[in-house]
């Protein structure tokens, strides 16, 4: 493993946050939400931001950009330097003109961060438009050069679709490419891969590498991939409760961790090797696909467009008790799969059974039934919270369904949130009010409290640290022995992957290019896709929990 | 889409079609009788019906519903029973007045209210968000006639600056068209720039706190593209759908203004046709709102699919 | 399972604090509010035992008189105590503009959850709202009396009657927007009832529009009612409201403007409380805003 | 340069047809593009207009001769034929012509210029009913449109009066335009009511209605428009301020306003109630909340209408002296009046029509009437006072109207003195002693014959309570400086008037 090694002393420094405090607005006296955060990146540095879910990096980073939600947190003490000016004493025009000209941010869910009614390529030529003065056609030819430049397949139909009609991964391209279009001096990462599969991950780390040497751009790098740290980082930073725990160059942080946080963190990132296989199960299938297809038709108003094949001819099936990965490159229709077999959209053609039931083709009214059957941790776990809604009332909405007495519901919520790391008093709070991994983790517990049949996780641990992303594993495996659950899990993940699935899907352009045991797949991939998976997965000749290369590397 | 807006288009039979019969059964319903108000106050109950036979209100209902029908699917409206003129040759001297003050009230009332709306939203709980609510409540709650009386006290009487009454047709020279309009469209504009105002506020104020306003900040881009064009589009469905109902509202007639300024749009026309009972300009006023009312609709629904894509028919 | 109690316990106390009662706090503007609709309210209410004269008493002598110790706010063109009518005039008129708010959002309500969602029902309902969005209220009303005689209800029913397709269209427009959103798929995903997304998820989305064209109703229909009254639609012209005060003060806008002025005025200001109080009830309804309040 | 007067009438004009209809704006533009053959002047007398005539010895051969140089607007000459067809088609239609028309011989053309009309019997009063000035006055139109039924409106709209009707620029309701009428050859002498020469000094009248008083006033005052036919009363004080406005009443007689009961149901079946009922009201209360100005009302108590020929005000007392509450109440209570409601219908669009039943109703009460008010549009009353159902079923007890003097002025032409039952004017009376009283009226052949029947009759109303006549008042116009030598007429007439630049 080569680590970067490169000194930034004498680099001019980009970003000085000195003591930074953050604080509830309007209530001095609970704890802070940042306490005395400091923090330094330098021309051409990578600061890489790592720590605990809910623990303050995606606050740090927008304290920076100045755009804290009004009226709820405010920063209360200490400086953020940028070219020896004080970002928190900046009017709103100066911190506008900041923004425009130095600072980009690429923010954590993609979904939400982008305009629904707008379409994304015109989302993305708006940077230019304030920015600079293009002529319409060199604007259009910047923006379809940069979506090509973070890997985006069919541009000139993404440049026109609305957020809505692209992947979660195609999603958090738009938002990079946003980001980067412009060059800027200090870049911003919130957690900017979560979505994305390996290689084109690899892509875009590279990408933003590229920019560093041309431009000289700092860039500070949220991340929960160690992998990734490894990688790409100069310094890492570890956060933990608001606090930044710790602080060191890359190599020094993997090898010698200081801190019990950090080293428990680094020992709970999973190990790319599968786990060994468990017992072959008994009995049929539970959920059954077979030559599931799915059409998007794109409709204008008078032309008919092109329609998006987004899968195609996918077959699986899954033994009780058992989980099925599906992994494979953004956008190659893994949503949708889920989504189809959901039943939240209608498949195309194909059948999906589910305990011994075709729901392929059943109404909305006679799929009822069968909801409490089969559930969904939906990739955009945000959105999917109803937002005027306490988290708890979300909880419970599904049990209540179900014939579930209130208290009882209410009390097994409280439990749930417990199991997932959250305060259990979270229950009357909104989904607002939490981080992106604390929010996912609540849509983990909705889907579980329906105890289902047929779990779906749609990348449910991706905005997750590895300690509570291994937490939340522990307990889907145990309510897997439990109860027989039988999971459909897709991830981009590999070290996930490797760590809880006994078959893997492997899926590139909606075709299922490859089905296998985890086992085989990982260490023995056939098809050329497979391999190119696992050759760009990040990190993977180092031992992490060992602080160590990997030995057999 | 193409095939939406067809079936949207066709629907217009059905829609009129009920309009007619409901519109048909309700007018005799209502007591009244045209033969009174043709013969004055000192006719005789003979030549009453003698009069009202020559109009053919003796026949049964079904006889005169059926002439009726069989007038429509020949295009025509049939005459005033009144003033013995074709209605299609009444409604069309009306409809144009009232068409001009409504097209130009709208955008009058949009081009203030939607503005105000999105200050008064962005800066909520402050002054001008109250200033902007006070105003609109007094919008709301003040007879139009008021408002009426005090333009043209202020602008024509005091300042003469406009004439007092009156329409002239834009062809007459659209200045003079705009120096008679213009206060009958600030009249009606009134309420309306209130109700716009209100509903933008509102619907703003659900958007404002999204996470993509953010990343619109986060852009740098300038406060007014943040809010105009960012949030007010995700905005828009419910304004646009006040704008609408609202325009069709004024192209049905505002009888009020219309009789202070003295306009002779169909507004008055309808009312005047309701109050004498002149069932075949009624009947024909009717069934044009109800045409008009369905293609307003339809722009609307279409635009909703223009401000937010995500909707689909 | 080792993580973090620890965090959780000061995220609980942190939380607690912004969700719960803080959130809940109203500024004096709304308080305010609500005690000057009282105060007319009860005012209204009381009118018999506390104004001064008969509200319907007249006296030719004493037509348009100026206020005086006998008639504070002065007479009308009939010589009828101006005070007491303008009091008197609120029992109406407030049970009339806000019986028709509510019952033209409620109806609307229903109908427009109902077309925003399922799309044939929508293609059937918009068609029909089209049709009554055409029938002018006035037909309606002397329609509505010779089949039910004159009443109370005959103005209600003629003043929400044409309103309503207006509401319904206002919430199937939010509807149309919510139902795309993933929370719905979410809901569905877990069982729920049609019923139960459309009123627990979609319903509260159309609050913040429907309350301002609740308040606009309210106000429209007290002024309305004076025109339908006039047609023999409601009560009895005899019977003071605050629409009919102002309209039949409408001949003597130069000469006695005070005739339109208080009636006038207790509208305004009901009208502003009613909105003070709904602004304020949706802003505690919405979650989100309350975390950019403080 | 044209010379434009823009009038605002008391109504808009709505149908075209001055015989089908009495109602007054349709009248006022029978005058403007028709004439008619002999005309009342401003001492009821009649003067020859479009024709001389001669009276045979027997007053049985009435001849008309038309003048010379006659024309309709398309040119035509008018003939004798012409106004033959007029006055049939006239008869047909008019109260007072019906009468002519039932002792009517022949009537015919003899000659291009003579008409001849002979009676069976002789009828004193036929000048006068041929001549009078409302409700519907034989126009002259061609033959070709009066040819038509009485009972369909005319669909072409030709005179031979001084001014042209501009058919592409009629709205109904909203405004007419007419034209000077070049060819027209108006009478030698002065101009006095309808009669006379009628001089046209403008080019072009334009009637436009205005449904708003206010907006009248203020476009007077602005120098928009140049007359307003009716103003309100009430709003007098702000034309008061105008230098350029001139306010006057033109009409002497002005209107007669009253309340009519229904016979047929109780409890005004009963002559008690009904004296009950009349002694309650008070002219001063009606007219004081009506008009409001003293200047402009006149409490009266006769039913002819005071300074007519045939005016008195016999038995009217307390009417005109503020009512008899007590007197009142007595009565019901002799009567037995058991509390059955009063339906008292109230238009409420018509604003000279609006005060009345509020005042009665008031008064009612304070007599010891229960009484039901019930709002409604005009055309709705109009319907609902044909309806001879009980009160509680669409039926009706008691409503208010007004009258034009001249229309009531005389036993022959006041609807309300129709004795005759159902075949009465509504309210529907059966009163053998009226009708009586009528005929002694048109035997009668001297005036002061007739005055002394119609004395006799005004304590028979007042004692039956016919109808209830609750004062008179007068309606003041306003019109611009400009115009000058506007003549006095119960109809407002645009010949001799003069306007200014
Ligand atoms: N609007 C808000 N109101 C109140 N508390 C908030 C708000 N936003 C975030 N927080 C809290 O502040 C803390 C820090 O949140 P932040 O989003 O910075 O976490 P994070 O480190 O980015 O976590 P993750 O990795 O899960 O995204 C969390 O405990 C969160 O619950
Ligand atoms: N509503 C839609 N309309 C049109 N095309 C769509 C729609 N939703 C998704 N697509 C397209 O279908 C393809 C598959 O999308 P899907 O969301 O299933 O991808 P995915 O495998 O989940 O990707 P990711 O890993 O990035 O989430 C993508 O190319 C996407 O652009
Ligand atoms: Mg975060
Ligand atoms: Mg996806």
């Amino acid at each position: 493993m080569k680590f970067k090694t490169r000194s930034f002393d004498a680099a001019p420094s980009v970003l000085e946050i000195e003591d930074l405090t953050v604080q509830l607005a309007g209530n001095r006296t609970a704890a802070p939400v940042l306490d005395k955060v400091s923090l330094k990146i330098r021309q051409g540095e990578t600061v890489c931001l790592v720590g605990e879910s809910g623990s303050g990096k995606s606050v740090t980073s927008l304290s920076v950009m100045g755009l804290l939600p009004k009226g709820a947190l405010e920063a209360t003490g200490g400086r953020i330097g940028l070219e020896g000016r004080n970002l928190l004493e900046l009017g709103p025009q100066a911190m506008r003109e900041m923004r425009a000209q130095k600072i980009s941010m690429i923010f954590q869910e993609p979904m939400t961060a982008l305009n629904p009614v707008m379409r994304v390529g015109d989302q993305i030529g708006e940077v230019l438009d304030t920015h600079t003065r293009l002529p319409a056609r060199e604007k259009r030819a910047r923006v379809l050069d940069i979506m090509n430049q973070v890997h985006l397949p069919d541009v000139e139909r993404i440049h026109r679709s609305y957020p809505h009609q692209l992947s979660g991964g195609q999603r958090q391209r738009i938002m990079i490419a946003m980001a980067l279009i412009l060059e800027p001096q200090l870049l911003i990462a919130d957690e900017p891969t979560t979505a994305l599969d390996v290689t084109t991950q690899k892509q875009i780390l590279g990408l933003i590498a590229e920019l560093q040497e041309k431009h000289g751009t700092a860039v500070l790098f949220i991340t929960h991939d160690m992998g990734v740290v490894a990688e790409i980082a100069d310094t890492v930073h570890v956060m933990k409760l608001g606090r930044i725990v710790e602080h060191a160059p890359v190599e020094d942080l993997l090898r010698r961790p200081r801190e019990d946080y950090t080293k428990q963190l680094l020992q709970s990132v999973p190990s790319l090797t599968p786990r060994p296989a468990r017992p072959e199960p008994q009995g049929g299938a539970v959920l059954s696909v077979s030559g599931l297809q799915k059409t998007y038709g794109a409709h204008g108003v008078f032309a008919r467009r092109e329609a998006t094949r987004a899968a195609n001819d996918v077959s699986f099936s899954i033994p009780r008790g058992r989980t099925l990965g599906i992994v494979g490159e953004s956008g190659s229709g893994k949503s949708t799969v889920a989504r189809c077999i959901m039943r939240l959209i209608d498949p195309t053609e194909g059948d999906i059974r589910v305990a011994d039931r075709e729901i392929a083709r059943l109404s909305r009214h006679a799929l009822r039934p069968y909801r409490k059957h089969i559930q969904i941790v939906f990739q955009d776990p945000f959105r999917s919270l109803n937002p005027r809604w306490t988290i708890g009332r979300s909880l419970i909405e599904g049990p209540l369904n179900i014939g579930a007495d209130r208290k009882a519901a209410l009390k097994r919520a409280a439990e749930l949130l417990t199991l997932v790391g959250l305060p259990d008093d979270a229950v009357n709070r909104y989904p607002h009010q939490f981080s992106g991994g604390q929010r996912q983790r609540v849509a983990i517990a909705r889907a579980i409290a329906m105890e289902p049949d047929v779990l779906v996780a749609d990348e449910a641990v991706s905005a997750l640290d590895v300690s509570v992303q291994a937490q939340v594993l522990d307990l889907l495996d145990e309510l897997q022995k439990k109860l027989g659950i039988a999971i459909l899990f897709i991830t981009h993940d590999l070290r996930v992957a490797a760590q809880i699935c006994d078959e893997v899907v492997v899926m590139q352009h909606g075709h299922v290019v490859e089905h296998d045991t985890a086992a085989n797949v990982l260490a023995n991939p056939q098809h050329a896709y497979t391999r190119a998976l696992i050759e760009a997965a990040p990190g993977r000749l180092w031992d992490f929990a060992n602080f160590r290369e990997l030995k057999s590397a | 889409m193409l095939g939406y807006i067809i079936r949207r288009i066709l629907a217009v039979i059905p829609v009129m079609t009920i309009v007619a019969i409901f519109v048909f059964l309700l007018l005799r319903l209502t007591p009244g009788d045209p033969a009174a108000i043709i013969a004055g106050d000192m006719a005789t109950p003979a030549q009453l019906e003698r009069i009202r036979t020559s109009l053919g209100l003796s026949d049964p209902l079904h006889v005169q519903f059926v002439t009726w029908v069989g007038l429509l699917l020949k295009g025509e409206l049939g005459t005033s029973l009144i003033s013995n003129t074709p209605v299609t040759q009444m409604i069309g001297q009306r409809i144009w007045p009232t068409f001009n003050i409504a097209v130009l009230t709208i955008v009058l009332s949009v081009l203030i209210a939607v503005p105000m709306g999105v200050l008064a939203a962005w800066r909520h709980r402050t002054w001008v968000d109250y200033a902007v609510m006070a105003f609109s409540v007094l919008g709301f709650s003040i007879p139009v006639f008021v408002i009426g009386y005090l333009f043209i006290q202020a602008f024509a009487i005091e300042l003469r600056w406009f004439p007092v009454q009156g329409y002239a047709a834009p062809s007459e020279g659209f200045g003079k068209f705009l120096a008679r309009a213009i206060l009958p469209c600030l009249t009606l504009a009134t309420i309306y720039v209130a109700l716009i105002a209100r509903m933008t506020r509102a619907s703003m104020l659900e958007v404002l706190g999204e996470d993509y306003i953010r990343t619109a900040r986060a852009k740098g881009v300038k406060e007014t593209v943040v809010l105009f064009r960012h949030a007010l589009r995700n905005a828009a469905v419910p304004i646009m759908t006040i704008i609408g109902t609202g325009f069709a509202l004024l192209i049905g007639g505002v009888v009020v203004t219309e009789s202070v300024f003295n306009i002779p749009g169909i507004g008055r026309l309808t009312v005047d046709a309701i109050l004498a009972r002149d069932y075949p300009v009624i009947q024909g006023m009717i069934l044009l709102t109800s045409g008009l009312y369905v293609f307003i609709n339809l722009v609307i629904d279409l635009s909703y699919t223009f401000f937010d894509p995500r909707i689909r028919y | 399972m080792a993580a973090s109690p620890q965090p959780a316990a000061r995220l609980q106390w942190l939380f607690g604090a912004i969700a719960l009662p803080r959130g809940w706090r109203v500024g004096a503007g709304p308080l305010i509010a609500a005690a000057v609709l009282v105060v007319i309210v009860a005012a209204t209410l009381a009118a018999p035992l506390i104004v001064p004269h008969d509200p319907m008493a007249m006296d030719a002598l004493q037509r348009l008189k100026g206020p005086s110790d006998v008639y504070p706010l002065g007479t009308d063109a009939y010589g009828r105590d101006m005070l007491s009518r303008v009091v008197t005039g609120g029992r109406v008129s407030l049970l009339i503009g806000i019986g028709a708010a509510v019952i033209s959002v409620a109806i609307g309500l229903m109908i427009g959850l109902v077309s925003g969602f399922f799309r044939l029902a929508d293609a059937i309902i918009m068609r029909v709202m089209d049709s009554l969005m055409a029938i002018p209220s006035i037909l309606l009303a002397i329609a509505l009396v010779a089949l039910n005689g004159p009443s109370i209800w005959s103005v209600m029913g003629a003043i929400t009657i044409p309103e309503i397709p207006r509401v319904v269209r206002l919430v199937r427009s939010v509807v149309l927007s919510a139902r795309e959103e993933p929370y719905v798929e979410a809901a569905l995903a877990l069982g729920s009832s049609m019923p139960k997304i459309l009123w627990q998820h979609l319903m509260p989305n159309t609050l913040a529009p429907l309350i301002v064209q609740g308040t606009y109703i309210c106000a429209s229909a007290i002024l309305t009612e004076a025109i339908l009254s006039f047609l023999g639609a409601g009560v009895s012209t005899e019977i003071p409201t605050w629409g009919n005060i102002m309209a039949e003060g409408r001949v003597y806008f130069q000469l006695k403007p005070s005739l339109i002025f208080w009636p006038g005025l207790m509208l305004s200001l009901c009208i502003l409380s009613i909105n003070l109080l709904g602004d304020t009830a949706r802003d505690l309804l919405d979650p989100r805003l309350k975390k950019r309040e403080a | 340069q044209d010379k434009t007067i823009t009038a605002v009438m008391h109504s808009g004009l709505r149908v075209l047809d001055p015989i089908i209809t009495t109602a007054h704006i349709t009248r006022n533009h029978g005058y403007m593009i028709y004439d008619v053959l002999v005309a009342v002047d401003e001492n009821f007398k009649p003067q020859p207009q479009m024709a001389d005539w001669t009276i045979s010895d027997d007053n049985l051969v009435y001849t008309f001769t038309l003048r010379d140089g006659l024309k309709f607007h398309d040119g035509a000459a008018v003939t004798a034929a012409d106004a033959v067809a007029s006055l049939t088609r006239w008869g047909k239609r008019d109260s007072g012509g019906q009468l002519i028309f039932d002792i009517t011989e022949s009537l015919e053309a003899k000659d291009d210029k003579t008409i001849v009309w002979t009676l069976k019997s002789p009828f004193p009063a036929l000048l006068d009913t041929v001549g009078k000035q409302s409700a519907v006055p034989p126009f002259i139109m061609p033959e070709r449109v009066a040819s038509g039924s009485p009972d369909e409106a005319i669909t072409e709209y030709v005179g031979s009066g001084p001014f042209v009707f501009v058919q592409e620029e009629y709205q109904p309701g909203v405004s007419v335009t007419y034209k000077k009428f070049a060819d027209y050859v108006p009478r030698e002498g002065a101009a006095s009511w309808m009669a006379g020469g009628k001089n046209v000094k403008v080019d072009t009248v334009k009637w436009v209605t205005m449904p708003d008083a206010q907006t009248a006033i203020n476009a007077i005052m602005s120098g928009e428009i140049d007359y307003i036919e009716q103003v309100q009363i009430d709003l007098l004080p702000i034309l008061a301020a105008s230098e350029d406005v001139t306010v006057e009443t033109r009409d002497d007689l002005g209107y007669q306003t009253i309340g009519r009961m229904n016979f047929k149901h109780p409890p005004f079946d009963n002559k008690k109630i009904r004296q009950a009922a009349q002694m309650a009201l008070s002219q001063e209360d009606v007219l004081g909340t009506l008009i409001g100005n003293a200047d402009y009302y006149k409490v009266c108590g006769a039913i002819f209408g005071c300074g007519t020929p045939l005016g008195d005000e016999s038995g009217s007392q307390t009417l005109t002296s503020g009512g008899d509450v007590e007197g009142a109440k007595k009565l019901l209570e002799e009567a037995g009046y058991d509390g059955t409601p009063v339906v008292l219908m109230q238009p409420t669009d018509v604003v000279s029509l609006t005060a009345q039943p509020v005042v009665a109703a008031q008064a009612l009460r304070n007599a010891g009437f229960n009484v039901d008010m019930q709002a409604m549009d005009w055309q709705t009353l109009v319907t609902r006072r044909a309806s001879q159902s009980k009160p509680a079923e669409g039926g009706w007890n008691l409503f208010f109207t007004n009258w034009m003097v001249p229309e009531i002025n005389s036993p022959l032409i006041s609807p309300m003195l129709n004795g005759r039952g159902d075949g009465a004017w509504f309210g529907w009376p059966k009163d053998d002693a009226v009708e009586a009283l009528r005929a002694d009226f048109i035997a009668a052949d001297t005036p002061e014959k007739q005055k002394e029947v119609a004395v006799a009759i005004q304590k028979h109303n007042l004692d039956e309570v016919l109808y209830i006549p609750l004062g008179e008042y007068a309606v003041p116009q306003a019109r611009s400086n400009k115009l000058t030598n506007m003549i006095p007429s119960p109809v407002p007439v645009f010949w001799n008037i003069e306007k200014a630049d």
